[in-house]
């Protein structure tokens, strides 16, 4: 039973590191804020989770499951909040996304916000 | 019971039970006492802040938010690996785009909970939340032609409740 | 396996500091600064599990409070410039209708 | 039961009087509650004073923990010396501050102004009265910080005082981050905090290159809170913008404060042998000394405004204070205690003297300053007496201070060194002289009429400049506390 | 000293050049902000040098918990604790400082302020 | 940003937790992480969170400017009267042992208390802190948008 | 009256008297009357004195202790008992001249002119009768800063500027040298009585001892030893009477007797000849004499010039200590003295000549003397007293000056004392010379020379200057014959402290 | 291991911040650096400090030099020279403390004397003597509860002093500034 509590916790760490890692090799590769976005959420979703089920399997029932409970939950509502109000910011302010050319290629250039 | 007595009793006794989540220390009356007396004070300045309402102490979220929690969870999911697959990909196969998704809850907190759903499932952000409509940015247009299904929007109305 | 996951968390931390430093707009900067703040959360918590006291999760807690509201406050500061109240008058641009949205 | 507590009471008293101070609100009853305190800490360091002069070295255990455990006061002459200064310039401070106060800081402000200078006060007594290294800390960033907000409250009157008080701020962090620096390297090679606990410590680790630096970043750290010289960019506009009572105040106490620290550091923890013979810091401290002597004094001579320029000549007579220490023998220290006594009550009496020319006539330049021989003769001829008594004319403390120090160099067998001395305070000679033959031989501007300052300040003013002849003519009693708080110093543990 | 030392002090020693950054920014920054930057970075260096020192390879946080453990030394926390507040304490009122000096001269910056005293107090631009 | 839909509601969702969190921090400094400056710094933060969403004049008629200013001078107080309290009872100044009929209960009784003390103070002066510099900058043009 | 009550009464009248000059300052009448009361008082006490003194007697009294071991405190010998009867002596008739020259000038600021000179004049008895170096200092810096406003009096640019060199000078030296070497002194000796055979004798040696000698010597700046005379010079822009002041009631006698005092009492004479410490100083007292003569023939201003005589005529009793013998010490002393009679007759004349004509500058004073008859006899009385021509009191000094020379085997010495009488006859002589022998020019080209005021009284010729200015002169320059007479009696003073 | 990593990117952010002349960043990055270095406290067992230091360094402060932003300027002006001086005072401050080093006990070494001497009382008694589990707690509050006190009179001190400063009537503001983006 430990053993497979173990495994089960292994992997659900390593799965979250997957995606924490994926997501911030996005955050730096895609080509835009907009795009970007997506890469945190990927870490503040998927990967946090993983991590955080994996910790609260390793940690049993005790205490300490119960406080990374609390921790998931405020990750789940503070997370999008926050992705949202940054993304919100930038939107109102007018920052152009980036956009596939006809051409194909991906824009390398940088999107350049609008002046207010 | 009138509703304005409800939400505070409510937001106390959910504070306590919180008190009791984070301190583990049950055996200790001084504690316990202090975790009564926090509650009620945290109830009070929440009062004096009028941030106690329907808004922050949703009691008339139906039962199905479970259901539709776990929904949200595996849309995670996917959502994740398609991205992470995006991210992955050589030729970063993008085809980013703003759309606007309808909204049909009634209320705020289904709104924002509708907002949000859409910004915890990667590929899509809500960028603005607009006199009932959301504005979304997607990563690629597959990711924004399931969300124009509506399937999410449908879901949160069921559960969001009077 | 707690090893591996820091590692991942430490690699993402360190991407993140990149985009921070890089930009290049400011938008880039604030989701930089919120990602590396939740992977420190993270951190804190895998940090616990290594170090065989995992007991001190209050701090996970606190940074993840912290990280939010800092956030928010750099928003505020965007939108409005002042932390303080926004003067009266209607707070947002329409310098966004011009985007195009499908 | 109070006399047993008297160590803890010189500290907690003005402390506790601080948030008082706040709730108050009003401006009057602030200033009479800060003026009840400074008597009463001025009481108590009198009787402590004379708890250690007959009755030996005073340990208080701070919650009955004993040292190295707890914090522990340890009173002996040398600080029992700096309670007194600093209280008692306090004291002679308050009833001169109502009118200054009043027409330099807005109304609204009073009771807040006051609470800082609380806060001030028992900053100062605290780093003055403890015997533990880190709580020495946490007392001077106390002082510094009401210091910081105090000096900046001349922008009412000049918005330089803005960026004196940053840059003040600037520097004296640096200082205080260097002296928690060097607090840390002793620690972590002796484990202990206690002063005297460290003191036996370094003395049985011997050569460690780890102690060195400590001491290196002690002095340089204290060295900025003291401004010595080249580190006293700070100093002249913070006590040349500052209100006038704040100049008052923190000229006569503060950099004496930091002064006294360094000696503790010197003599006390590393002691004699290792500050001065194994260290060779006399050839770091002496030139030092000398060059601040001469270069701040030569600043001095011309300036425009006259508290700028006493000011510098603040920085000069640190380095008279510095050069003292740099003797390495009791005379040398003596002349360095005795003058931190003295030249508190030489610039107190000075820069009050200026306050009650800023009072009346809204600034100290040189030029407003000519004719008020004639238009305020009571706060002139102070000026003049304390003029003399900071050139060191015989009858006055300036002349015992220097006195003892040309002792003191004499005896570490450096007559040249006394030369220079004397001549710096010559120097003094030209930029007192200055203001003298203004204030005497120049007619009043045209159509400036003004009359005497309020008695209420006068008075104050008075206090001190006739302590400056008292002191100067019987000098009995502070030589001798001064000797033996030197003797206390380099005699080893507290 | 011998090679085998070196890891011993490596920490110390990024300490130290965190240090010296800080430091550095401090002196050599004319922008006022940016100074108060430079000196939080030094004095949170500081606190790494303080609690570095506390730590016990193999201890664990000092918190009795019932069993025997080798705990890190407590001491340098309580000692940073309280300069941790220090801290903060001198940080707000150097920035209440800037902010005042921002409004007072229109701009926070070292070189243009000494401009403006110089020509108020002498009535013309400075001669270099 | 009242009208941020978002960040009002969960807003009001986490400041009451925040606080609660806050004084359970201030309460369990004995046993793990924490004591009353960091559950003053916490506290505070809840109250930055509720200025920064609902408007700093809402702010300041929650918690006015008299009070706070009362609450930095009690919490002072309240520590150094703790002091003054060991002193009466016997002991030098701040020896919380006498406070209570055992050494164990009246060092908790002492210990807690002034932990309080500190927490009321630094609540307050971060409040403050905040409230000056946020308020200052109420008044700005619309070109400076 | 106890002799320790007179001695604090020779401190005590002066400064009251200031008190009270303040006190009746606006009856300028009474003011003055306070003046010459309180000057007579106070040389009527020294006086009352004298006699116990001279049959060996030695009154103290210690006022304060500043500094355990370090008094503030009285006590006469023969020494001190000749420079305070020479102070407050010539205190009267400088009182007198004063009176005259001030009214005659319409001068401002008169009481504060009254006060500082009262003043100055208690520090010169406090510098008479100190028991110990440190007094001596305290009341030397005192004289220095009660005069300074006497220097500025007039307060122009000029005045003002003369006075901050004078005060320069004076507080650096004083301050910057001599304090060292007192402390010094104090340092070694542990004590700073003066004590007869010296205090350092023995204690001292080497390089170090002509090291503090030098330390004292151009510490002592009262005393015009080259190259720290030039505050005298400068100080030449004061009134008349304040020039007398300084140059014979009390400045540089001061100085010169605070020379005397360090040698005799702090070093003592014997020490300094065994040890040969003074050597260098013979030679720099000796160089200052020849040379300030030189540029006392320079200078055509006849204050200027007779400053520059002072100069000359002090290094006589540094040259007296210098020698460290007996009769070397008791020329000095006695040219304390003697040059103070001839100094303050010659500027008085020259004060009266500036009341009545305005003249500064010699070679404006051709033909005066037939006009002012008793002014230029005066001076003539007094320049040939300076030149050490018997009858007069100038002649005694010099011949136990070059006594004391010979006795040190300083034979070079005395060829300088006869050069330098030479010079003195060289710039004297002719100032009377034009008065009497030259015919006065038939118009006044200029009226008003530089720095007069006003065009005198009477442009239709010139007359003597009124009478206070004229009775002063002709007293001193009848005391110029009679100390020639009375040396006898100063010598028996100051025998005890050369004749050990 | 971690701490290596991460004293390497403390080193990394403070270097970035040195370079950074867009102050928004500069005070985006400085809270990184508390973030990063209270996570290394959590790391060497300084459990309460990390707490604080997230709280004050990462919260608080980085909120305050927004708020003064705010009320300044966001950029930093191009500095016109090289600065040679601080440049050299900083090295041979560091040297010196690079020197310094060289007689320190080893990090982690367990017979360092800080953990042989005061220390190992609190360690040991305070459980009996004061009762509480957190050592910490009982040595600020308690041993130490003076320097505490001290701690707790700073603070009240900055908020006297804003008070003096901020207080009253509001500031004015600049019109020229730059938008949020870089230049
Ligand atoms: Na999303
Ligand atoms: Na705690």
């Amino acid at each position: 039973m430990e053993t497979a509590l173990d495994i089960l916790s292994w992997a659900l760490l390593l799965g979250g590191g997957a995606f924490v890692m994926i997501g911030g090799i996005g955050l730096l590769r895609l080509p835009d804020f907009y795009t970007r976005l997506h890469a945190a959420g990927m870490t503040d979703t998927l990967g946090a989770g993983l991590i955080i089920l994996g910790m609260m399997v390793a940690g049993g029932l005790s205490l300490v499951t119960v406080k990374l409970a609390l921790l998931g939950a405020l990750i789940f509502l503070t997370s999008p909040t926050a992705t949202h109000a940054i993304a919100n910011a930038a939107f109102t302010a007018g920052l152009e996304p980036w956009a596939k050319k006809d051409g194909g290629a991906a824009d390398q250039g940088e999107a350049t916000p609008s002046k207010a | 019971m009138d509703r304005i007595k409800v939400h505070p009793i409510t937001l106390g006794l959910g504070l306590f039970g919180l008190w009791l989540l984070l301190s583990g220390h049950y055996d200790d009356p001084l504690l316990l006492t202090l975790g009564v007396i926090s509650s009620i004070a945290v109830v009070f300045i929440a009062q004096r802040m009028d941030v106690i309402d329907h808004e922050s102490v949703p009691l008339r979220l139906r039962f199905g938010f479970i259901g539709y929690l776990a929904w949200l969870a595996k849309e995670i999911a996917l959502a994740n690996i398609a991205v992470a697959k995006i991210i992955i990909s050589p030729s970063l196969p993008l085809s980013p785009l703003l759309f606007r998704v309808k909204t049909s809850q009634k209320t705020d907190v289904g709104r924002v909970t509708h907002a949000n759903s859409i910004t915890l499932t990667p590929g899509t952000v809500s960028v603005e939340v607009e006199d009932g409509d959301i504005i979304v940015h997607a990563i690629a247009g597959n990711l924004a032609s399931d969300m124009a299904k509506g399937e999410m929007d449908r879901r949160v109305t069921a559960v969001e409740g009077g | 396996m707690f090893t591996a996951a820091a590692a991942a968390i430490l690699i993402t931390m360190f991407l993140a500091l990149v985009r921070l430093f890089a930009g290049p707009t400011l938008y880039d900067r604030v989701l930089a600064v919120n990602t590396f703040g939740t992977k420190t959360v993270l951190l804190i918590g895998v940090m616990g599990f290594l170090t065989e006291r995992p007991e001190f999760l209050d701090i996970a807690l606190l940074y993840a409070l912290i990280n939010f509201i800092s956030t928010i406050a750099i928003l505020k500061f965007f939108r409005y410039r002042a932390l303080g109240d926004a003067p009266d008058r209607k707070h947002r641009t329409d310098a966004w209708k011009r985007l195009s949205i499908s | 039961m109070i006399l047993q507590h008297l160590p803890a009471l010189q500290i907690v008293v003005p402390l506790v009087a601080a948030p008082i101070c706040l709730l108050l609100r009003r401006g009057d009853l602030a200033w009479g509650l800060t003026l009840i305190v400074s008597w009463a800490a001025l009481a108590i360091a009198v009787m402590l004073l004379h708890a250690v002069i007959t009755g030996g070295v005073i340990s208080y255990e701070l919650g009955d923990w004993a040292p190295p455990w707890g914090i522990e006061y340890r009173i002996d002459a040398a600080n029992a010396f700096v309670l007194l200064i600093v209280s008692g310039i306090s004291a002679v401070v308050l009833p001169y501050a109502r009118a200054s106060v009043a027409s330099e800081i807005e109304e609204s402000k009073h009771s807040l102004f006051y609470t800082a200078y609380l806060l001030c006060l028992t900053g100062l007594l605290g780093v003055a009265i403890t015997g533990d290294a880190f709580n020495l800390f946490v007392f001077l960033e106390i002082t510094s910080l009401a210091t910081y907000v105090l000096v900046a409250m001349g922008a009412g009157r000049d918005r330089r005082a803005l960026t004196a008080a940053f840059t003040y701020l600037v520097m004296g962090t640096i200082g205080a981050t260097f002296f928690v620096i060097g607090v840390g390297l002793l620690y972590m090679v002796t484990g202990t905090l206690n002063m005297a606990d460290l003191a036996l410590r370094i003395a049985d680790l011997g050569d460690n290159r780890t102690v060195l630096v400590a001491f290196a970043f002690l002095v340089v750290g204290l060295g900025l809170k003291l401004a010595l010289f080249p580190l006293h960019l700070w100093l002249p506009n913070a006590y040349a913008y500052a209100p006038s009572v704040v100049s008052v105040f923190i000229a006569a106490t503060s950099t004496k404060v930091a002064v006294y620290a360094l000696l503790r550091f010197l003599f006390t923890i590393f002691g004699l042998e290792f500050s001065v013979e194994a260290l060779t810091l006399t050839y770091v401290f002496l030139p030092l000394a000398i060059a601040g002597m001469f270069a701040a004094s030569t600043v001095a001579i011309f300036q425009v405004d006259i508290k700028r320029m006493l000011a510098y000549s603040s920085v000069a007579q640190l380095g008279y204070m510095v050069l003292g220490v740099s003797f390495g023998n009791v005379t040398g220290l003596t002349a360095t205690i005795l003058h931190l006594f003295n030249h508190a009550l030489i610039k107190g009496g000075l820069f009050m003297a200026l306050g009650c020319v800023v009072y009346r006539c809204g600034s100290a330049s040189i030029d407003e300053m000519r004719g008020l021989g004639r238009q305020m003769p009571l706060t002139m001829a102070a000026f003049v007496i304390g003029g003399l008594s900071l050139i060191g004319i015989p009858l006055t403390v300036g002349f015992i201070s220097k006195w003892y120090l040309i002792l003191g160099a004499l005896e570490a067998g450096w007559w040249p060194v006394a030369v220079l001395i004397v001549a710096t305070s010559l120097l003094a000679v030209l930029y007192i002289g200055r203001v003298v033959e203004v204030a005497y031989l120049q007619p009043a501007p045209e159509g400036r009429v003004v009359t005497e300052a309020p008695r209420s300040m006068l008075i104050p003013m008075w206090v001190l400049i006739v302590a400056n002849i008292y002191f100067g003519i019987d000098a009995s009693l502070t030589t001798s506390v001064a000797g033996t708080a030197a003797r206390a110093l380099i005699g080893g543990t507290p | 000293m011998t090679l085998a030392d070196i890891p011993g002090l490596y920490n110390y020693w990024i300490v130290i050049l965190l240090m010296m950054t800080g430091l550095y920014i401090v002196v050599s920054r004319g922008n006022l902000v940016k100074k108060i930057v430079g000196l939080v970075i030094f004095q949170t260096a500081v606190f790494l040098l303080y609690i570095s020192m506390g730590k016990i390879i193999g201890g664990t946080a000092p918190i009795l918990t019932g069993r025997p453990e080798i705990f890190s030394n407590p001491l340098p926390h309580v000692l940073i604790l309280t300069a941790i507040v220090v801290g903060i304490s001198t940080t707000a009122l150097g920035l209440a400082l800037v902010v005042r000096i921002g409004d007072a001269y229109g701009t926070i910056e070292e070189d243009e302020i000494a401009k403006a005293d110089h020509e108020a107090e002498f009535g013309g631009p400075e001669t270099p | 940003m009242k009208q941020h839909l978002v960040l009002r509601v969960v807003a009001k969702m986490l400041i009451p937790p925040i606080l609660l969190f806050a004084l359970y921090v201030q309460f369990h400094g004995d046993f793990g992480p924490g004591g009353g400056f960091q559950a003053g710094v916490i506290f505070a933060a809840a109250f930055i969170l509720y200025a920064l969403v609902f408007g700093l004049e809402t702010a300041r008629r929650v918690v006015p400017d008299r009070l706070v200013h009362t609450a930095m001078a009690v919490g002072l107080l309240i520590f150094a009267g703790v002091g003054f309290a060991g002193l009466l009872l016997g002991g030098n100044y701040l020896n919380y042992s006498v406070l209570a009929e055992n050494q164990k209960a009246g060092q908790h009784l002492g210990i807690t208390l002034i932990e309080f003390g500190v927490g009321t103070t630094v609540v307050a002066v971060m409040i403050t802190i905040f409230f000056a510099f946020a308020g200052r900058s109420a008044r700005m043009s619309d070109e400076d948008w | 009256m106890t002799e320790g009550l007179a001695l604090a009464l020779t401190l005590a009248i002066p400064f009251a008297g200031a008190v009270l000059i303040g006190v009746t300052r606006r009856r300028p009448n009474v003011r003055e009357g306070v003046t010459l009361v309180t000057a007579t008082a106070l040389f009527l006490t020294v006086l009352w004195l004298l006699d116990g003194v001279l049959a060996g007697a030695r009154p103290a009294v210690e006022l304060l202790e500043v500094i355990p071991g370090l008094p503030l405190a009285l006590e006469i010998e023969p020494l001190g008992m000749l420079f305070g009867l020479v102070a407050s002596g010539l205190w009267i008739v400088n009182s007198i001249y004063s009176i005259g020259y001030m009214r005659g000038n319409n001068e401002g600021h008169q009481t504060r002119y009254y006060i500082c000179f009262a003043i100055a004049i208690g520090a010169a008895m406090g510098i008479a009768f100190a028991a110990n170096m440190f007094t001596l200092f305290i009341f030397y810096e005192a004289l220095t800063l009660s005069t300074y406003p006497l220097v500025a009096h007039k307060e122009t640019e000029e005045a003002k500027l003369g006075a901050r060199t004078y005060l320069g000078i004076l507080l650096s030296t004083s301050i910057g040298l001599q304090l060292v070497a007192i402390i010094w002194t104090w340092q070694i000796a542990g004590t700073l009585d003066f004590t007869p055979g010296g205090i350092l004798a023995g204690k001292i040696e080497g390089i170090f001892v002509p090291i503090l000698l030098a330390l004292y010597m151009f510490g002592i700046g009262k005393a015009a030893l080259m190259p720290v005379h030039r505050w005298l010079p400068a100080a030449m822009v004061a009134p008349t009477p304040v020039s007398a002041l300084l140059h014979a009631v009390a400045v540089v006698k001061a100085g010169v007797f605070t020379v005397m005092k360090v040698a005799v009492y702090i070093f003592g004479i014997d020490f300094l000849a065994v040890t040969g410490a003074s050597e260098w100083l013979v030679w720099v007292a000796a160089a200052t004499v020849l040379l300030a003569s030189f540029v006392a023939m320079t200078k055509d201003n006849l204050k200027a010039r007779l400053a520059y005589s002072t100069v000359s005529q002090l290094s006589y009793v540094v040259l007296g200590a210098a020698v460290a013998t007996s009769m070397g010490v008791i020329g000095g002393s006695l040219q304390i003295v003697m040059h103070a009679a001839g100094k303050i007759t010659l500027f008085f004349c020259a004060g009266a000549i500036y009341t009545a004509t305005h003249k500064t500058e010699i070679s404006d004073m051709v033909g005066l003397g037939r006009v002012m008859p008793f002014t230029f006899g005066a001076f003539l009385i007094g320049a040939l007293s300076i030149i050490g021509v018997p009858p007069l009191a100038g002649s005694w000094s010099k011949w136990y000056l070059m006594l004391g020379a010979a006795d040190a085997g300083h034979m070079v010495i005395i060829g300088v004392l006869m050069v330098s009488s030479l010079l003195n006859v060289a710039y004297l002589i002719p100032v009377v010379a034009r008065g009497f022998f030259l015919p006065a020019p038939a118009i006044d080209p200029q009226p008003a020379s530089a720095g007069a005021a006003a065009v005198p009284a009477n442009p239709g010729g010139i007359h003597e200057a009124p009478l206070f200015c004229v009775l002063a002169p002709c007293l001193t320059a009848a005391g110029c014959i009679a100390l020639f007479f009375f040396a006898d009696s100063i010598y028996r003073l100051l025998a005890p402290i050369a004749m050990r | 291991m971690i701490d290596i990593v991460l004293l390497t990117f403390l080193a990394l952010t403070a270097l970035a911040i040195v370079r950074l002349r867009h102050l928004f960043a500069v005070v985006m990055l400085t809270g990184v650096y508390s973030l990063l270095s209270a996570g290394l406290f959590v790391l060497l067992d300084a459990v309460d400090v990390a707490f604080i230091e997230a709280a004050v360094g990462a919260g608080i402060s980085t909120v305050l030099m927004l708020g003064t932003l705010a009320l300044t300027s966001r950029r930093e002006k191009v500095p016109g020279r090289i600065p040679v001086l601080p440049l050299i005072v900083v090295l041979i401050t560091g040297a010196a403390l690079l020197y310094g080093t060289l007689d320190m006990p080893r990090f982690g070494d367990a017979g360092a004397p800080i953990h042989r001497h005061v220390a190992p009382r609190y360690i040991h008694d305070s459980g009996t003597e004061i009762g509480v589990p957190n050592i910490v707690t009982s040595v600020l509050a308690s041993y130490r509860g003076f320097d505490t006190l001290g701690e707790l009179t700073v603070i009240f001190t900055a908020g006297i002093g804003i008070l003096l400063l901020l207080g009253g009537t509001g500031g004015r503001r600049r019109k020229d500034e730059e938008m949020e983006e870089e230049g």
